[in-house]
C-alpha cells in the first residue's frame, strides 16, 4: 500500500512539471498553428540561467531563498527575451506554416545548441538546495523542493485555466484559437495576441525551469528529454486543448512512474511511445481533441 | 511529346554525369561525401514525395533505420548477398511503414507529424534492447562484396538515380496527380471516388520503400550502424535539405542535399560550432529563401507541377 | 447629415491568392445611410472582396476609403476599430464558447465598459429569443440563430458600416424573411449595411443600391429596384 | 574568436586538399573523434584540452625526435556525436581529408567501431577509451586502450567493497542502456557473484533522463544493501542517490566506473556521500603532483569541472606515441604499433608504465594504469586504495 502512495506523489510530482510544459506547446498551437521545437530550449535556458547565477549570489552573500527569487527572475527575464527575439524574426512570419514554421525551429533548435554550449559550457551545475527537509505523507516521502515545485506548478496551471475562462486575453487567446479569421474580423489584433500567447507559454516553460533547476541535472541538453515527454502528452490529451495537455501529462506521468516501478525505466519509455499509438488508434486527434 | 523528349534527356544528361563522376573520382574522401550527398537526396525526395499529399513524415528516420538494420541483419546473420539484401531492406521497409500508415494516416497534420517524432525515439529503444543487432553499440560488419568495393560510389549513384526517377515518374501519374488532390481538399478528392486513405497509405509505402533502400545503402557504405545514427534529427536534416533546396521542385531535394551535405563536410571541422553553423544555414534559407534555393535562382530543370496555392499573406 | 463623404468607397481594387487573380479593378460606394449589396453566384469573387475590405486579404491594387480615411493596408482589428462590423460567411461563430464570451468577443476593440453594457442590451432586445440561452454554447445553437448570433456580435462591436456575407443562405423560407426584416431595423438604427448575397431577389428587394459582380469584376451597378427589373438580372439571378 | 580561430584552421584544412604537400613536414596530426556537442560535450572538450595539453609539453620539452628530424603533435578534435553515422564521417574527414595516421584518442563505441573500420583498411593507428570488448583483441593489432576498462576496474574495485562492507549481501545494479552500460553490466554481475553477492535486479534506463524517482523507487523496494550504478553518468548517479535518500534507503553505494565527484555532488549534494567509485581521479590531499593541479586548475576553467580518466587517457596516449616513436625511430604506424607493447612512458597519474593484457585479449594493447578505488567523504573525493596491475 506504500508503495502505492509513493508511486502516486511521485506520478503527480513529475506530471506537475510536464504540465508547466505541455500547457506551453498547446498554447502555442492553438494560437499559431506551429509545432515550436525551442520549447525545450526556452526552459533550458532558464534553469541554465538559475544554474549559474545562484551559486554566485549564495557566495555574495545573499540568502538562498532571495538568491532564488533573484536568479528565477534572471533565468525567466532571460529566456522570454530569447522567445520574444524567436519570435519576433521568426514565428511572426510563419503563423500557420506547419511545415516553414517547424523547419524553423529545427534551425533555432541545432543553433541554440551550439549557443548554449559555449556559452555555459557542457558540464552539469549543481544547484543548493532552498527548500531544505521532506515531508512524509502517509509513509510517501516527497522533497519540500519538490512540493514547491508540484503547488507552484498547479497553481500556475488553475491561473491559467482562470484566466482563459474569464479574461479578456483568455477569451481572445481562445477565440483566436478556434478560429482566427473569425476573431479578427471582431477586433482581435491576431499579431499582438500570438505574440503574447508565445511569451505566456515560453513563461511557463521558463518557470518550469526555474523550478527544476534545484531538483534535476541542469545541462544545455536538459530541454529534449521535456520536450519529447511534453509533446506526447498533447497528441494524447489533443493538441490546442488545455484540459486536453494536463491529462496527457498526468496519463505520460504515471506510465513513466509505475512502468518504472515495476518494469525497468527503458521499457517504460517503449511502453509510453506503445501507447501513444494505441490512443491514436482510437482517438486520431487526442482524446480530448476537437473532431 | 517534345517536353516528354527533353525530360528524358535531362534525366539522361544529369543522372549520367552524377554516376559518370561517382566512377571517375578516385579520391576516397570526395568519394565518402558523393555517396552521402546520394543517400542523403533520397531520403529528401522521400520525404518530399509523402509531401506531395500534404503531410510531414517524420517518421522517416525511423523507417532508414529499419532498412539499415535490415540490410545488415541479412547481410550479416543471414549471408544474404548484397544485391538481394538491399531491394529486400526495401520493401521490408515498404511493408512495415504500410502497417505504421494504415494505423497512423487517420491522423493529420500535426498529429502525423508528432506520431512519427515519438515513433522515431521509440524505435532507437528497441534496437538497443536487441542484442542480435548489437544493441547500443551497434552492427558492426556490414561490409559488400570485396569486389564491389571499388565501385561502391557507382553503385550508391546508380541506384539513386534509378529511385528518384521512380520517384519523379510516380509525381507525374495519374496517381501523383490524385496525392495533390488530397493536398489541396481531401473531400473533394473523396467525394469524386478515390479512396484516400488508401491512396495515402500506397504513397507512404512507397515513400519508405526508397528510405529503406537509403537505409541499406547507408549501412552497406558506413560498414557500421547504431541506433544514434537515426535519431530525429535524420528527418530534420532531411526536411532541411527539401527546404533549402526549395519544396516545390522535384529537384529541390537534390539540390538541397548535396549543398547542405557540402556544408556540413566543411563545418564537421568546427567541432561543436557545427550546430551553430547549420542551424544557421537553415534559418537564413528559410527566412531568406521561402522557396528554397531553386526558387530564388529561377525555374531550372524540370519544375513540379505548381501545386500550393498559397493563401495571399494574411495582414497579420 | 451635413457630411455627404460616403461610408464606403473603393477604387480599382485588385486581388487574389498567389497568383491567381480573384478581383480586377472593383470599385463600389456605399453612401451614407444606404443599404447596398453585391450580388454574384459562387466564385465571383464576393467573399475575397468581404475580405479586402475587412483586411484580411491585402490588394494589389487599389484603394479603400472608410469614413473618409484611407484604409487601404489597415490590420483587420484597425478597421473594426474604425467602425466596421462583418458577419462573415457561414457566421464562423466560436462554437466552444458561450453565447455570452461570443458577444462580449464581439466588443473586444472598445474600452467603453458602460456604452458596451447598453449596446448589450440593445442586441438581446432586438433578439430576445438569444436572451435565456446567454451560457449555452455557441455552436449548439439552430442554423437560423447562429446567424442572429453572428449579426448580435457583429453590432456588439458598435460599428458604423456592417458587412454581411451570405447571411441567408441556407436558411428556412421563413428565417429568410426575419433576416431581411433585421437588415431593415438595423439599417434604421443607423448603421450602413453592405449586403453580399447570392440570393439576389432578397438582396435586391431590401437594398437601396446594388451591384452585381461577375468573375471578380462589377458589370452592372444600378438602383435596387431598377436592376430587379433589368431583363439580364432577371435571366441570370431571379431564376425567370 | 575561438570559432574564428577553428573556422580558420578548417579552411587551412580544406586547402590542404588542393595542396597536400604544402603542409609542415614536422607536424604529426593526432585524430581526436570524440563528442563535442550534446550530452557527453564535455568528455570531449577535455579530451581535446589534455590532447593539448601533452603536445605543448612535448613541444617545449624539445619535440620528438625520430631519425635526425623534431617533430611535434598537433590535435584535430572532430565531433562523432556519440553515433556511428557521424563517427563515420569524422573517420572519412580525419583519415581520407586530413590524412591522419594516428587517432590520439576516441571515444564512444559506436563511433569509434566506425573509426576502427576504416582505419583497419588504411593501416592508421588507434587509441581508444571506448570499452566495447569486440573493439580489442588479436584482430584488432592497431588499436590500443588508453583507459582502464570494466575488465580492469570491476574486479578490484568489487573486491574492495566486498571486503569492506562484509555484511552487505545484496545489490540492486542500475546501467544507462547504451554499450558502455551493457559491458559493464554484463561482467559486474559475475563479479558480485564471485564475491557472494546476491544480484536482486539489474535495469537500464535511457540517457537523457531527467526524472529519477521512478527508477530511485524501484531500487529502494528491492530493499538492497547495496546500489551498484555501473557506468551511470555521475551526474545522473547524484540525481538518483538523492531521490533514494529522500525514499529513506542507506546502504552502500557504487559508481563503478564513476569518473568524478563533480557532478555527483552537484546533483546529488549531501547523499553523493559515501559513495565509491572505480575510475574518479582526484585532486585533493598530500599525494597529489604540482602538475596534476596545475593542469586540473587550467581544465577547470576550460571546460567548468575537474578532470576525469577519460579525459585523461587523452594525455596519456601521446606520451606513449612519443615514446613508442622514438623507440622505433620511425614515424609509420606499423612500427610504431609493433614498438607500443614494448615502451614504458610517463603517465599523467605519475611513474612510468607500459602496456599489458596479453592473457585477457590476446596482445599487449591496455595501458597499464593503476587502479583507483576513490570514496566521496565529506563531499571530497579520496583514495582509498591504488593498486598497480
Amino acid at each position: 500500500m506504500q508503495h502505492v502512495i509513493q508511486l502516486g506523489a511521485t506520478a503527480l510530482q513529475i506530471g506537475a512539471v510536464y504540465i508547466l510544459f505541455s500547457l506551453g506547446l498547446t498554447l502555442i498551437f492553438g494560437v499559431m498553428r506551429i509545432v515550436n521545437f525551442v520549447h525545450g530550449h526556452i526552459f533550458a535556458i532558464a534553469a541554465l540561467v538559475v544554474a549559474s547565477l545562484l551559486p554566485r549570489l549564495v557566495e555574495g552573500g545573499f540568502a538562498a531563498p532571495t538568491a532564488y527569487v533573484l536568479a528565477s527572475l534572471a533565468g525567466i527575464g532571460a529566456a522570454l527575451g530569447l522567445g520574444a527575439l524567436i519570435y519576433f524574426f521568426g514565428f511572426r512570419h510563419f503563423q500557420r506554416d506547419l511545415v516553414g514554421s517547424f523547419i524553423l525551429s529545427i534551425g533555432f533548435v541545432l543553433m541554440l545548441d551550439g549557443v548554449l554550449l559555449s556559452l555555459f559550457g557542457g558540464s552539469v551545475r549543481g544547484v543548493p538546495e532552498i527548500f531544505p527537509g521532506t515531508l512524509s505523507v502517509a509513509g510517501a516521502q516527497i522533497t519540500m523542493q519538490r512540493l514547491f515545485l508540484c503547488a507552484v506548478a498547479f497553481l500556475m496551471a488553475a491561473i491559467l485555466y482562470w484566466a482563459l475562462a474569464h479574461t479578456k486575453l483568455g477569451k481572445a487567446l481562445r477565440a483566436v484559437a478556434y478560429d482566427h479569421e473569425a476573431a479578427m474580423m471582431v477586433g482581435v489584433p491576431y499579431g499582438r495576441i500570438a505574440f503574447l500567447g508565445f511569451l505566456i507559454a515560453s513563461f511557463l516553460a521558463a518557470l518550469a525551469g526555474a523550478l527544476l533547476a534545484p531538483v534535476t541535472i541542469v545541462s544545455p541538453v536538459i530541454g529534449t528529454d521535456y520536450l519529447i515527454k511534453g509533446f506526447i502528452a498533447v497528441i494524447i490529451g489533443g493538441l490546442g486543448s488545455v484540459p486536453g495537455a494536463i491529462l496527457g501529462s498526468f496519463f505520460v506521468a504515471c506510465i513513466e512512474t509505475v512502468g518504472g516501478y515495476y518494469l525497468d525505466s527503458s521499457y517504460a519509455s517503449i511502453a509510453i511511445f506503445t501507447l501513444v499509438i494505441v490512443v491514436l488508434l482510437f482517438w486520431p486527434k487526442g482524446v480530448l481533441g476537437r473532431g | 511529346m517534345d517536353n516528354k523528349r527533353k525530360t528524358v534527356l535531362h534525366w539522361g544528361l544529369g543522372g549520367g554525369a552524377a554516376i559518370l563522376l561517382s566512377l571517375v573520382l578516385t579520391d576516397p574522401y570526395l568519394r565518402s561525401v558523393l555517396t552521402l550527398m546520394a543517400i542523403s537526396a533520397l531520403l529528401a525526395a522521400s520525404l518530399r514525395f509523402v509531401m506531395l499529399m500534404g503531410e510531414l513524415n517524420f517518421a522517416l528516420a525511423a523507417f532508414a533505420g529499419l532498412g539499415a538494420y535490415a540490410a545488415g541483419y541479412m547481410n550479416t546473420a543471414l549471408s544474404v548477398p548484397f544485391v538481394l539484401a538491399l531491394p529486400l531492406a526495401g520493401l521490408f521497409t515498404a511493408v512495415a511503414s504500410a502497417l505504421f500508415g494504415a494505423i497512423t494516416l487517420r491522423a493529420k497534420g500535426p498529429y502525423f507529424l508528432l506520431i512519427g517524432f515519438t515513433f522515431t525515439e521509440a524505435v532507437r529503444v528497441v534496437y538497443s534492447k536487441i542484442p542480435a543487432l548489437g544493441g547500443t553499440s551497434g552492427m558492426i560488419g556490414i561490409y559488400p562484396p570485396l569486389s564491389l568495393d571499388d565501385w561502391m560510389a557507382g553503385i550508391v549513384v546508380a541506384t539513386s538515380v534509378i529511385l528518384l526517377l521512380g520517384l519523379f515518374a510516380a509525381e507525374r501519374s495519374d496517381f501523383g496527380r490524385i496525392l495533390l488532390a488530397i493536398r489541396e481538399n481531401e473531400n473533394v478528392a473523396r467525394s469524386v471516388g478515390v479512396n484516400t486513405y488508401l491512396c495515402k497509405v500506397i504513397a507512404m509505402s512507397c515513400a519508405c520503400f526508397v528510405a529503406g533502400v537509403a537505409g541499406g545503402l547507408h549501412a552497406f557504405v558506413n560498414t557500421v550502424i547504431s541506433p544514434g545514427d537515426f535519431s530525429y534529427l535524420l528527418a530534420a536534416f532531411a526536411l532541411a535539405y527539401v527546404k533549402v533546396g526549395g519544396e516545390n521542385y522535384f529537384l529541390g531535394p537534390i539540390v538541397g542535399a548535396v549543398v547542405l551535405v557540402a556544408l556540413s563536410h566543411y563545418a564537421i571541422g568546427l567541432g561543436g560550432s557545427e550546430h551553430f553553423l547549420y542551424g544557421g544555414a537553415i534559418i537564413v534559407a528559410v527566412l531568406l529563401m521561402p522557396s528554397g534555393i531553386l526558387g530564388a535562382f529561377g525555374k531550372v530543370g524540370p519544375r513540379s507541377v505548381e501545386t500550393k496555392v498559397r493563401a495571399a499573406r494574411h495582414a497579420v | 447629415m451635413p457630411n455627404d463623404t460616403p461610408t464606403l468607397s473603393i477604387t480599382g481594387i485588385h486581388a487574389g491568392y498567389g497568383a491567381v487573380p480573384v478581383l480586377k479593378d472593383v470599385a463600389i460606394t456605399v453612401e451614407r445611410g444606404s443599404v447596398v449589396t453585391l450580388v454574384g453566384v459562387n466564385g465571383a469573387g464576393k467573399s475575397t472582396l468581404i475580405k479586402v475590405i475587412g483586411g484580411l486579404v491585402r490588394p494589389s491594387a487599389g484603394t479603400i476609403h472608410f469614413n473618409g480615411a484611407d484604409c487601404t493596408r489597415r490590420r483587420p482589428d484597425e478597421m473594426v476599430r474604425a467602425g466596421l462590423g462583418i458577419v462573415p460567411e457561414g457566421r464562423r461563430l466560436f462554437g466552444e464558447m458561450s453565447l455570452r464570451e461570443n458577444l462580449e468577443l464581439g466588443a473586444y476593440a472598445r474600452t467603453d465598459r458602460h456604452a458596451i453594457a447598453e449596446d448589450f442590451e440593445r442586441v438581446l432586445t432586438l433578439f430576445p429569443e438569444l436572451r435565456s440561452r446567454l451560457s449555452t454554447p455557441a455552436g449548439s445553437f439552430s442554423g437560423g440563430q447562429q446567424q442572429m448570433v453572428a449579426i448580435a456580435r457583429a453590432l456588439m462591436g458598435a460599428p458604423k458600416l456592417l458587412l454581411l456575407d451570405e447571411p441567408t443562405i441556407g436558411l428556412a423560407p421563413v428565417v429568410v424573411d426575419r433576416v431581411a426584416a433585421l437588415i431593415g431595423e438595423i439599417s434604421a438604427l443607423g448603421v450602413d449595411i453592405l449586403l453580399v448575397e447570392q440570393n439576389a431577389e432578397v438582396a435586391l428587394s431590401i437594398a437601396d443600391y446594388g451591384y452585381v459582380l461577375e468573375t471578380g469584376r462589377v458589370v452592372m451597378a444600378d438602383r435596387a429596384n431598377v436592376l430587379l427589373e433589368n431583363p439580364q438580372v432577371k435571366q441570370a439571378y431571379l431564376g425567370v | 574568436m575561438k570559432i574564428q580561430l577553428k573556422s580558420t584552421a578548417a579552411i587551412v584544412a580544406l586547402s590542404s586538399l588542393v595542396a597536400p604537400a604544402a603542409m609542415a613536414e614536422e607536424t604529426i596530426k593526432l585524430g581526436l573523434s570524440v563528442p563535442l556537442s550534446g550530452a557527453a560535450a564535455v568528455w570531449g572538450k577535455g579530451a581535446e584540452f589534455m590532447c593539448e595539453t601533452a603536445a605543448d609539453e612535448i613541444r617545449e620539452d624539445g619535440g620528438i625526435s625520430v631519425g635526425g628530424e623534431t617533430y611535434n603533435f598537433a590535435c584535430l578534435p572532430y565531433d562523432n556525436k556519440y553515433n556511428a553515422a557521424e563517427g563515420t564521417k569524422v573517420a572519412q574527414a580525419l583519415l581520407n581529408r586530413e590524412g591522419v595516421r594516428y587517432i590520439g584518442g576516441s571515444l564512444g563505441t559506436a563511433p569509434v567501431k566506425a573509426l576502427q573500420s576504416l582505419a583497419e583498411r588504411q593501416g592508421v593507428l588507434v587509441f581508444t577509451v571506448a570499452w566495447g570488448a569486440s573493439l580489442k583483441g588479436t584482430d584488432h593489432p592497431m588499436t590500443f586502450t588508453q583507459m582502464n576498462t570494466p575488465g580492469e576496474i570491476l574486479p578490484v574495485l568489487l573486491r574492495y567493497v566486498a571486503e569492506r562492507h562484509p555484511d552487505a549481501k545484496s545489490v540492486a545494479m542500475l546501467n544507462p542502456n547504451d554499450a558502455t552500460g551493457q559491458e559493464t553490466e554484463a561482467l559486474a554481475s559475475k563479479v558480485w557473484t564471485k564475491n557472494n553477492v546476491d544480484v536482486l535486479t539489474s535495469d537500464f534506463y535511457e540517457r537523457g533522463t531527467t526524472e529519477f524517482q521512478p527508477i530511485a523507487a524501484r531500487l529502494a523496494s528491492m530493499n538492497p544493501a547495496m546500489i551498484d550504478l555501473g557506468a551511470t553518468p555521475p551526474a545522473d548517479a547524484g540525481a538518483i542517490f538523492k531521490e533514494l535518500d529522500v525514499l529513506g534507503w542507506d546502504g552502500v553505494k557504487i559508481v563503478e566506473v564513476g569518473t568524478g565527484a563533480d557532478g555527483l555532488k552537484a546533483t546529488g549534494g549531501a547523499a553523493a556521500d559515501g559513495v565509491y567509485m572505480g575510475a574518479g581521479v582526484t585532486f585533493d590531499g598530500d599525494t597529489v603532483t604540482d602538475h596534476q593541479k596545475a593542469v586540473n586548475t587550467r581544465a577547470k576553467e576550460r571546460i567548468g569541472e575537474s578532470l576525469n580518466a577519460v579525459q585523461i587517457g587523452f594525455y596519456d596516449s601521446l606520451y606513449a606515441l612519443k615514446a613508442a616513436m622514438e623507440k622505433a625511430d620511425s614515424i609509420e604506424p606499423e612500427a610504431v604499433a609493433d614498438s607500443l607493447p614494448r615502451v614504458t612512458f610517463r603517465t599523467f597519474y605519475g611513474g612510468e608504465i607500459g602496456f599489458y593484457g596479453t592473457n585477457i585479449y590476446g596482445r599487449d594493447q591496455q595501458m597499464r594504469l593503476p587502479i583507483i578505488v576513490t570514496q566521496v567523504r565529506d563531499g571530497q573525493l579520496e583514495e582509498v586504495a591504488r593498486l598497480i596491475p
